[in-house]
């Protein structure tokens, strides 16, 4: 993923990601039902939803460039913001609250410096608050693209994200042994 | 026909009518944001909950319920009434307290809806939500989105109307703001509409901004003169000052739009062309002396030379009555007189045409010209006219509001030329004698637009300085000609034009109505007496 | 028409008046004779021009403009007070100030003091508290009907104790002074 | 008559005409002044010279001049002549009815005093004429003064003017009906018209004054009571103002009035209050003499009457003087900046006062060293100044029952005012005449 490089560039889409929108839209009667699949084609690709992503977006779908900007603020996990390559995100709901959710984000706040839209300056990390992902058994817990990371303590944490500043790919991760796990896609 | 019962009041209504419409044809008034006659129904806003009596099912937003045999709600009860509270609630809840800052304020619905049917104390404790304020969205239009209740009727419209789709409602829930892509602008002529269709201040009109608390204002019913079109209008205005045009609803003609040329063009009532004294060769001598001067002209033209040497263009920017008067006064002086009619745009016109309400010809009344003509039989055409100049036969030529000589082009000019118009112009400039006509919005007459529609103008405010309508004009001409007879007042015009043009056979001034009625395509052959609603002398 | 109240009856004694005369004449007697012994420290009068009275908090006195913190006006030019002023001598002319986060603003604000009949709806329909009469200014006097007029630089933030004539006030500030208006030599009896 | 007895009747008329138009001032002042203290006020008091503003007698002398500077307004439409003499009329009224007001016993000259000056014994009478009318000539000429009223009500060709002359005419013409009825009582009484000898007759006790009607006491009570009323009305004082009812009606009979033509209207009022005043002095209160002193003994005891005057006015003066620095801690005097010329105002009295005192002193010493009783026409020139002294305090007396009436009562309606006059005044008048003629017949058949 590029980061924040399309800001000011010409973004375009690739011969093969033009077919590709080309088939999507012939599943729908309507082509602009395309919007939403091309909306989270475009974030792959370009990172975040900048204006001229949503506006590249706009004229292949074939309608006024606010439509794009409407649908995509009304999702929150269409990023209208830059991210970071790791979007840390921590839920602060009930259970994971009682089981020291606030002290895993004092504990990540404290190591690194967000900036206002919670980056991290070198754009590795994203830090979010965010609502129940449903793992309430294993709190406190945070999802990271699109593992979990469960019951979490600091220290848990600090070798959680050692690893990702290392390169290294995604650390799957550990399973435990007597709990059940959901992963969202894999 | 389906009938429904609206609070216990029975009324038949059209298929496909909404109960919103039903209601008001039954006299009773449903408060509404979202809903708009002229726009597809939404439905987001939730202030017009009913209840259902029968047909239906528990409360229900009118606007999306259509007329249907055995339905009955009623809009009385208790339920109503808290239902109405409950919404104004939250719609109130994020809403800024702008209303002294606020151009609205006075013609703005959640102020009638509150004082009507709101909750008069808070409950909300908590800071208020709120977006971004005074975003200059277009060349006419400042949005407020705080102000915003989100009823998306501007959506809808540059949606449906204008076909542009600049507007949309960002984000979501409570943070739901509407808003232009960011670094675009309304590009369309339209805008004016918006800030006149938003039932708060969230569209304020930039050009109207400050200018004046709308309740100061009174509305006259008038027509636009700035295209075919004839678009129907409210002139708001105040102490003789006029503020802003508005469009009036005419289904027929304009539904509730006007464009934004129209909508400015109150400022050439107040502009610095504005002819307001009349004047002569003698430089500036009052209306009257510079008629007598003219009428002699016209006798000697007439006595030296033959009646064709003296002749009328009739003008498609003055109204029927003008035109028709001034036809009778110099027909019934010098029965010889040559009269054209010469059609084009003039050089003041604004260069912008569509296919929604912006008419190709910019001269509001070249229908109705074209109808008198078409009854005098005697009438030539552009063509006509320059060869009667070339030849030198006409030596004295009247002209009735348009830009005759730029319409023109490169013609041999004749020897002495009266102006009768409201702005200078070429032709003005080129006039010996020059009279002060009062501009559409202050006089009583009609138009004729495209459609053929004549459409009736009521005077909003006095005319300025000396200037006065074009009978009155031409009926003090046929005075100083010595032709007393002629009638005398719009009414009274329109009745002998009415009498002796048969496309308007039948027709009256006062029966015209606030939708104006169409002239007769093909003429009866019959003559129809028109009904008579001249005032008493 | 008008109607007899009948008062109550006059005895015989009263109806020669003799006693009742006295007894009024005792009263005032009692007074002038107390006012002399105490040589004029009773009197419960104030020396007007030498002695001048504090006004209670909320007496209605000259108007003047309240500021916000940054020193503009807080009126935004509603026309409220214009609207509800039986006397209608509130001229306002609104104005728009783009970089100003309260758009509007009053580009003139004119009180005719000559026709205010000090009935306080301005201050009272005021949404913003822009407008007060808690100056306790009373003597609102001027040379000329103009100096009668207070526009907004004059009333802006206007305190008691240091009201100057208008007159005054345009020598020294030409810049607020009324278009038309000579401050080196002011018309007196202007208008009359 | 020589020329000294024409210097000397030239004099009088002089002394009377300065005696009422010097009170006129005083009077204009007091009606300020006065008023003022009954309404716990200060009264006029900003006029000043070099910091004096002397109790406000600087207003008087300010009204003066502005009533000079004033633009004199003469109606187009008047009727000249009548309105030109209307305002004369009131005034010189005023000062005529002084004539024969007595203002102390006769002056005797022994003959041969100053050298061969006067040949015999010269008496001078102490009034401008001695003429036997006496107050027959008085009722007579205050008569007059109803037609400057009048002459001014219609002469203005003002409508309201003309109806206040009319109210005025009416009340005045009214009121002078129960006037004379009372003062027929006095000459019952005391057997003249003339008032130097009803002044002589009421020397000594204070009982023989005319409201005990020499002791006939209800009699003189109820005579001195409707005289009194009626003088109110006559000289158009509260209760009785409505001639000039500034405030509900329009004024009166002046209304067209401006400048010195209002003045006159104006002093010709107080003009009439003292002449009023002098009258109830001379008919009810023992005219010009001090109480239980005769004349002759008076002059034979000056020496002692100086002494006991001189001791008196000591400790009067002080206490003015001590009233006057007691006034210094007044809020007005404290708040006026200290270099403000009035700040020495307190100290100037002070001094003032105190010199007073000083003055009384030298009386005193006056008395004490016996060089009054042993100078030539000193002892009756000393009686002289006491009794006009004594006349002019009495006379002050009865211009302040007006003033403090006028501040004490309300206006009457015109119907009361009517009524109590023809309903109420006459009748007891007529039956007081007839109570006194028939004392005055007891009097001379039983006590004589």
């Amino acid at each position: 993923m590029t980061d924040q490089a399309h800001n000011g560039e010409k973004v375009a889409w690739t011969e093969q990601e033009l077919a590709e929108i080309e088939e999507i839209a012939s599943r729908y009667p309507s082509r602009r039902s395309a919007m939403l699949p091309v909306l989270w084609m475009a974030q792959h690709k370009f990172g975040w939803l900048s204006l001229p992503v949503l506006e590249l977006v706009a004229e292949t779908v074939g309608v006024p460039p606010s439509e794009a900007r409407a649908v995509a603020s009304f999702y929150t996990m269409l990023k209208k913001k830059p991210t970071g390559r790791y979007v840390l995100q921590v839920c602060h709901t009930l259970s994971c609250a009682l089981n020291g959710a606030e002290e895993i984000i004092r504990h990540i706040e404290s190591k690194y410096d967000f900036d206002e839209n919670g980056n991290t300056p070198d754009g590795l990390f994203t830090l979010e608050r965010v609502e129940c992902l449903a793992s309430c058994g294993s709190g406190p817990m945070m999802q990271v693209g699109e593992h979990y990371y469960e019951r979490l303590t600091p220290e848990k944490v600090d070798e959680i994200l050692a690893g990702f500043e290392s390169g290294e790919p995604l650390p799957t991760p550990r399973p435990e042994a007597d709990e059940w796990q959901w992963n969202l896609q894999s | 026909m389906p009938t429904v019962k609206v609070n216990g009041i029975e009324v038949e209504v059209a298929p496909g009518t909404n109960m919103i419409e039903a209601a008001r044809q039954a006299g009773v008034d449903i408060p509404h944001y979202c809903y708009h006659p002229h726009l597809p129904v939404a439905g987001n806003c939730r202030m017009c909950l009913v209840d259902v009596e029968a047909g239906g099912r528990g409360p229900d937003i009118a606007c999306n319920m259509q007329a249907r045999d055995g339905l009955a709600i009623r809009t009385d009860t208790d339920n109503v009434k808290r239902m109405r509270r409950s919404v104004m609630e939250f719609l109130l809840v994020n809403h800024p307290l702008d209303c002294p800052i606020c151009d609205q304020a006075g013609e703005c619905r959640l102020q009638d809806y509150y004082m009507e049917h709101g909750q008069h104390h808070s409950r909300l404790a908590d800071e208020k939500i709120t977006r971004t304020k005074r975003q200059d969205i277009g060349d006419l239009i400042i949005l407020d989105a705080d102000r915003c209740i989100a009823c998306s009727r501007c959506v809808r419209f540059s949606d449906e109307v204008t076909k542009t789709g600049e507007l949309r409602l960002f984000n979501r829930t409570d943070h739901t703001e509407i808003g232009v892509f960011p670094g675009t602008r309304l590009s369309h002529h339209y805008q004016g509409c918006l800030a006149d269709i938003c039932p708060v201040g969230a569209l304020t009109n930039k050009d109207f901004r400050f200018q004046k608390r709308s309740w100061y204002l009174r509305a006259e019913p008038s027509v636009c003169d700035r295209c075919a079109t004839g678009c129907n209008i409210d002139v708001d205005h105040d102490h003789g000052e006029v503020f802003r045009y508005r469009p009036r609803r005419n289904d027929a003609v304009n539904k509730s739009w006007m464009c934004d040329f129209g909508r400015l063009s109150y400022k050439r009532l107040a502009a610095e062309d504005r002819i307001l004294t009349a004047r002569g060769p003698e430089g500036a001598e009052g209306v009257d002396a510079v008629l007598a001067g003219l009428a002699a002209a016209v006798d000697a033209a007439a006595r030296d030379h033959g009646d064709g040497s003296v002749g009328l263009v009739l003008g498609t920017r003055a109204t029927n009555e003008a035109n028709w008067a001034m036809l009778r006064a110099l027909r019934a002086a010098v029965p010889g007189a040559r009269v054209f009619l010469v059609e084009g745009n003039d050089p003041d016109a604004f260069d912008y045409t569509d296919d929604l309400l912006v008419h190709a010809d910019k001269n509001p009344n070249t229908a109705g010209v074209r109808l008198i003509a078409e009854a005098d039989g005697a009438v030539g055409d552009a063509e006509a006219l320059r060869a009667a100049l070339a030849d030198g036969g006409l030596r004295l030529l009247l002209v009735l509001a348009d830009d005759v000589l730029a319409r023109l082009g490169e013609v041999r000019r004749p020897e002495a030329l009266a102006f009768f118009g409201t702005w200078a112009n070429a032709t003005s400039e080129a006039a010996r004698w020059v009279l002060p006509l009062a501009a559409a919005q202050e006089v009583e007459g009609s138009f004729t637009n495209f459609q053929g529609r004549v459409q009736r103008l009521q005077p909003a405010i006095p005319a300025a300085g000396d200037s006065r309508p074009g009978q009155v004009l031409a009926a003090g001409l046929a005075r100083a000609l010595g032709e007393d007879a002629l009638p005398a007042g719009a009414a009274g015009v329109f009745h002998d034009l009415a009498a002796n043009v048969p496309a308007f056979f039948g027709l009256s001034l006062a029966g015209l109505g606030a939708e104006g009625a169409l002239v007769h395509r093909e003429p009866p052959t019959e003559q129809v007496a028109p009904p008579d609603t001249r005032p008493a002398p | 028409m008008t109607q007899q109240v009948p008062g109550p009856e006059m005895t015989t004694g009263q109806k020669f008046y003799v006693r009742e005369v006295l007894q009024g004449l005792w009263i005032t007697l009692k007074h002038t004779v107390r006012n002399v012994l105490n040589a004029d420290e009773n009197f419960t009068i104030i020396d007007y021009p030498d002695v001048k009275k504090v006004m209670p908090e909320r007496y209605k006195g000259a108007h003047r403009l309240t500021t916000r913190p940054d020193g503009k006006v807080k009126c935004v030019a509603c026309m409220m007070c214009a609207q509800i002023c039986p006397a209608k001598c509130i001229t306002i002319e609104a104005g728009e100030d783009p970089d100003d986060p309260v758009e509007k603003y009053p580009v003139q604000f004119q009180i005719d003091m000559l026709r205010c009949i000090y009935c306080g709806f301005c201050v009272e329909a005021c949404p913003k508290d822009a407008i007060r009469m808690d100056t306790g200014i009373y003597e609102i006097n001027g040379f000329t009907r103009q100096d009668l007029i207070h526009d907004k630089a004059y009333m802006k933030d206007l305190k008691a104790g240091k009201k100057p004539l208008a007159e005054d006030w345009y020598r020294e500030h030409p810049e607020d002074a009324p278009p038309g208006y000579d401050v080196k030599a002011p018309k007196l009896r202007e208008g009359y | 008559m020589d020329w000294i007895q024409i210097g000397i009747v030239a004099a009088k008329i002089g002394f009377a005409v300065a005696f009422v138009m010097s009170i006129v001032p005083i009077l204009i002042w007091g009606e300020r002044k006065w008023s003022a203290y009954i309404q716990d006020r200060p009264g006029p008091n900003r006029a000043q010279i070099a910091g004096i503003r002397a109790g406000g007698l600087v207003h008087v002398l300010t009204d003066v001049v502005k009533l000079f500077m004033k633009e004199d307004v003469q109606p187009t439409a008047a009727m000249k002549a009548y309105w030109w003499v209307a305002p004369l009329i009131p005034m010189i009224v005023g000062l005529m009815t002084f004539t024969v007001v007595p203002w102390s016993s006769d002056f005797a000259i022994p003959a041969h005093s100053f050298g061969d000056w006067p040949a015999a014994d010269l008496t001078i009478p102490m009034q401008v004429a001695r003429i036997n009318a006496g107050m027959l000539f008085i009722l007579a000429f205050s008569s007059l003064s109803v037609y400057g009223i009048m002459l001014a009500g219609w002469g203005s060709n003002n409508k309201f003017s003309m109806l206040g002359g009319l109210r005025a005419s009416a009340q005045m013409i009214s009121y002078e009906l129960a006037m004379g009825l009372s003062v027929v009582v006095m000459f019952l009484v005391y057997g003249t018209v003339r008032l130097d000898e009803i002044a002589q007759q009421q020397a000594g006790s204070i009982f023989n004054w005319g409201i005990f009607a020499p002791t006939g006491f209800i009699v003189g009570l109820i005579a001195f009571l409707i005289y009194w009323t009626s003088v109110l009305a006559e000289t158009n004082r509260l209760p009785f103002d409505l001639p000039e009812g500034e405030a509900e009606i329009v004024a009166g009979y002046h209304t067209e009035y401006s400048s010195m033509r209002f003045a006159l209207f104006f002093m010709a009022e107080y003009a009439h209050m003292i002449v009023g005043s002098t009258l109830t002095v001379t008919l009810f209160f023992g005219s010009y003499n001090i109480p239980f002193l005769r004349p002759e003994t008076l002059q034979a005891n000056i020496d002692g009457v100086l002494i006991a005057l001189g001791c008196l006015g000591i400790p009067v003066n002080l206490f003015f003087a001590w009233l006057a620095w007691k006034r210094r801690r007044r809020v007005f005097y404290l708040s006026i900046r200290p270099d403000d010329p009035r700040q020495k105002e307190p100290k100037f009295w002070v001094a003032v006062w105190t010199m007073a005192a000083l003055a009384s002193a030298g009386l005193a010493v006056l008395g004490i060293s016996r060089w009054v009783g042993m100078h030539l026409l000193a002892a009756e020139t000393a009686v002289l100044l006491l009794h006009i002294g004594m006349l002019l305090v009495k006379v002050m007396f009865f211009c302040y029952v007006f003033v403090w009436i006028r501040w004490t009562l309300p206006r009457f309606r015109y119907d009361q005012l009517m009524n109590l006059g023809w309903r109420m005044m006459v009748p007891v008048a007529i039956a007081n005449v007839l109570l006194a003629g028939i004392w005055v017949i007891i009097r001379e058949t039983f006590l004589a």
